[in-house]
């Protein structure tokens, strides 16, 4: 294992004070229970909006903490789910009498502890919805199962939420956005190679030279299929049809794109895999009105990429144009 | 009787399996999952074994309560919830004894499996620690009604658990994280399943021993 | 090798339409010769600042292309400096009757190409400025010698006569704040993987799992030397101390300081380096004023980290805040 | 005399030796620098025998100008430049010619490699191209100084190349990008060194069957 860390036990502590170093005029971090915090919140009227998950997916969450995006991060071990009393105290710090919302990506750790979370806020009289985000299309959906993985799709609705939030709508309306933007986003990733837990020390899945993995997650595990190592045009066609396809995106859409790195996939490589997602949506009549291509919601070192295409109507636009000052994203400020 | 410090016995015997398999675990939970069972089951016990003397006089259902919450705010994951709601189930069936029998013993068993499907939403044949959990609880209800020993029932509870255990292997995983690999889940051995079976090996170990009817 | 490419021949021609695509409000991206340049140049009589380098390090230096920065980029093959055309192309495009700086970084062939460039644009009467940054600690200096890589410093330049020529400063003077600049920053890095150039098909040097190499530069060539693996907080003082001793930066100093990235690294490890380095800094008295940290001079996918500080006075620290709109970097716009 | 057919089939030559041996430039440049340098000259090369057939008719000084120009365009790195400035100077010094004599030529390559000189600053030991064209120039000279035909001058000047080339191996590199490696280019042969000593036994294979004296 290469990784410039000094202990696995003390990776995300570290990293926190790191944070806190780097971006004291955007956040506060507080430890134990952990979480990342608006240097001005609580605001008062303002609808709160957090989210949180495993370490790992840097930037997200704790580097979507600012002015027009979240107020509070609840960073967990990595790819492990945070516990109920980071979100229950982040709650309580963000909390500025207009109730808060909870983004949750869907997987049964994440959903189970913010679950608890909302509990225990929602005793102490704090109003509180959940929106649990279910946009990757690599994973077959049904009632019995644990239903489809939280990707991309939670960078953009941080976003767009953030915004609404920060123009003062109300808890039920920033909810209901959540829930739109979730019902019109949808993503796939694939990966190079695995990442590598600090500590497990070892890669989480072994991946020969010529193969690769479609279909695969945020937290290093394997995707659904594994397969011979094909181009990138080819590549982005295999992530980008059943995106199309799912929702589907009509010929006429006009959508938010993200070409998204898995951390270890240069940016170079981001941009072939965008331009031949650009003549892909082209060809489907498709419009990219917005586009990010980067690292956003990674598997720490894992080379490999996502996509995720969000209708968008102008209401989604102007809220993603809005002002947004975060370490992850920034724009307008 | 079970006595309070059976109890506390089998808390520090399961931290120290957990520590010894805590790679065993991972390795598991990669195969599947994220490779960090052993570690987050590993980061709750070292907390609950340092949080314990605070309690250690206190009754079995405040131990087993702060077992729990201990757990919740310590592992994360789908782990932290699960195991916690068990062990704070168990000590609510438990609250204010500080001995009792081994059909008091069994009821805290069955209502912290309750609350694991409770919160869950997990049947048996999903690949989960309920797969362990079940018949686990299932044989030793029978042992104890056909009038086995603590130990005995103990041990089959443990047998069963370790088999259920096995028995995951060739189940396709519908819940949690290792149902997003489909049909590749099959195959593997549910990495919480087995911290589940240690769980009960480390109750036959403990509680099993200590407790054999003179 | 592992990448999402389609040819090895294609992977600039691609990146650049990607890039094209995915940011049409901020460039136009010229083929053939090829350079990247504000959409809105030449601006006239407001003084050009170009850039250009072999590609490879995104998102320098294309990504950094827009108000506020630089007004034109020319990528070469992957680690290859660009042809004379190129820039000669670039400063007739970013040529608003006020001059023209280049930023050359100190290697042999960027020093040649742009040189002839410069020869060929003050030929056609354009006034033309180079300057050449050569910050790299790791490198012995000598009269002899070539000389001091340019390395992350170039970044802090790039933003800083960025600023300054959107101001309004005259070539002369944005010339000698590069200077300036170059004067004032030290970097140094560190890798833990070698990279793999898209021609060549496998990694540029073998790294044993438990090696790294100290003091590369950001072509995947070796390092000063190769040692054992050593923890996040003993790299990031073999890094730091150099750096600090060697300007030196002394007590009651202030500086930007950049913990960059080499491509592979996640973010958490980053923060993890700036959160010692913020902790060596003050050790020394030295006042960190402005961070960044992430990957802005990369190596392909190498894994590994470098660090740059930059003293700055009130000018430079007024500069850095100036708006600034670029895919790569981006604040109050 | 040579003639421009002879100069069209040593630039032939090259550009298919170049393009046998860019993995081996490119192994080369992995060692000490940043494993372009096949890639880069092959690309060059490339371009120069597409460019060709337009300046085919015209005289071998505008053939060997539009050489260096096409690299300087096309190649980049260091490369790039001291090629092109190398053929551009050859060029000048062959203007308007159609045919010389093989002094003609030494002087062409001598100014080519004086063009290298001013460009990149270099000078011999310091572990670049300078270190194979040196010794090579000077071979040929020598040769027919004492009166050897072509055929043998440009042997000896390909030979003398190749073992100046062999002789950056225990340098320590002092210009361009292998200067950063200090002490650890020492025993890794230069690539630009290399690519030289290739053009040099191109000249002999071509320029010296064909011209050989009656
Ligand atoms: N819905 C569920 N009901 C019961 N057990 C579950 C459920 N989801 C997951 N599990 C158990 O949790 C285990 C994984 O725990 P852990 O690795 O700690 O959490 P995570 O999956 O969040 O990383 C699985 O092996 C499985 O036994
Ligand atoms: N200053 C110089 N003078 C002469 N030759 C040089 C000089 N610097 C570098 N070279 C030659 O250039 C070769 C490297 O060329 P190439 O790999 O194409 O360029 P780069 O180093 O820019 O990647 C070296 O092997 C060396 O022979
Ligand atoms: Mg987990
Ligand atoms: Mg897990
Ligand atoms: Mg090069
Ligand atoms: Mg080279």
């Amino acid at each position: 294992m290469k990784k410039l860390i000094n202990n696995p036990a003390d990776v995300v502590k570290e990293e926190l004070m790191g944070v806190a170093l780097a971006h004291p005029d955007l956040v506060r971090v507080h430890f134990d229970p952990n979480y990342i915090v608006r240097v001005d919140a609580p605001i008062q009227g303002k609808v709160g909006v957090i989210s949180g998950g495993g370490s790992g997916h840097e930037p997200m969450h704790g580097g979507f903490v600012g002015v027009g995006m979240l107020d509070a991060a609840c960073p967990g071990a990595v790819f492990t789910s945070p516990t109920p009393d980071q979100m229950y105290e982040a709650t309580k710090a963000v909390n500025g009498g207009a109730g808060v919302l909870h983004i949750v990506k869907n997987y049964t750790g994440d959903v189970l502890n913010f679950e608890m979370a909302a509990e225990m806020a929602m005793a102490e009289g704090i109003e509180v919805a959940s929106v649990v985000i279910d946009d990757d299309v690599a994973v077959q959906d049904s009632l019995y199962t644990a239903g489809r993985r939280g990707v991309g799709t939670t960078v953009l609705a941080e976003k767009i939420c953030g915004a609404a939030a920060e123009q003062g709508r109300s808890l039920q309306e920033v909810a209901d956005l959540c829930r739109k933007v979730n019902g019109w986003g949808r993503s796939m990733g694939m990966a190079l190679t695995s990442c590598t837990v600090p500590h497990a020390g070892k890669p989480t899945f072994d991946l020969p030279e010529d193969q690769m993995e479609i279909g695969i997650g945020i937290h290093g595990e394997p995707g659904r299929t594994r397969m011979p190592l094909k181009t990138a045009d080819e590549i982005t066609e295999m992530l980008a049809l059943p995106i199309i396809n799912d929702l589907p995106f009509k010929s006429g859409d006009t959508v938010i794109a993200m070409v998204n790195g898995m951390g270890g996939t240069p940016l170079i490589e981001l941009y072939i895999v965008y331009r031949k997602l650009a003549e892909i949506c082209k060809g489907h009549g498709i419009t990219i009105a917005r586009s990010l291509v980067g690292n956003y919601i990674t598997s720490l070192e894992m080379a490999g990429c996502s996509i995720t295409l969000l209708k968008a109507d102008d209401d989604i636009l102007k809220l993603w144009d809005a002002p947004v000052k975060t370490a992850g994203l920034r724009w307008g400020l | 009787m079970i006595t309070r410090d059976d109890i506390l016995a089998w808390l520090k015997c399961y931290r120290q399996a957990l520590g010894e398999n805590k790679d065993y675990l991972t390795r598991l939970d990669s195969a599947i999952g994220d490779a960090d069972h052993g570690a987050n089951m590993d980061r709750g016990f070292a907390a609950v074994l340092e949080k314990l003397p605070s309690v250690a006089e206190k009754d079995v259902g405040t131990i087993l309560k702060t077992t729990g919450m201990t757990l919740v705010s310590t592992v994360g994951g789908a782990g932290g919830p699960l195991y916690g709601t068990f062990f704070m189930r168990a000590g609510m069936a438990l609250d204010g004894k500080t001995e009792f029998t081994p059909q008091e013993f069994l009821a805290a068993l069955e209502a912290g499996l309750a609350g694991v499907q409770q919160r869950g939403k997990a049947t048996t044949g999903e690949k989960t620690m309920v797969d362990a959990l079940t018949p686990g609880c299932k044989a030793m209800r029978e042992a104890l009604e056909r009038g086995k020993s603590l130990a005995e029932a103990l041990d089959a509870a443990a047998a069963a658990a370790e088999q259920g255990m096995r028995d995951t292997i060739p189940m396709l995983a519908t819940k949690g994280r290792a149902s997003y690999l489909g049909e590749r889940s099959i195959g593997h051995q549910d990495p919480g399943a087995t911290s589940s079976a240690l769980m009960l090996r480390c109750a036959a170990n403990t509680l099993g021993r200590v407790q054999d009817p003179a």
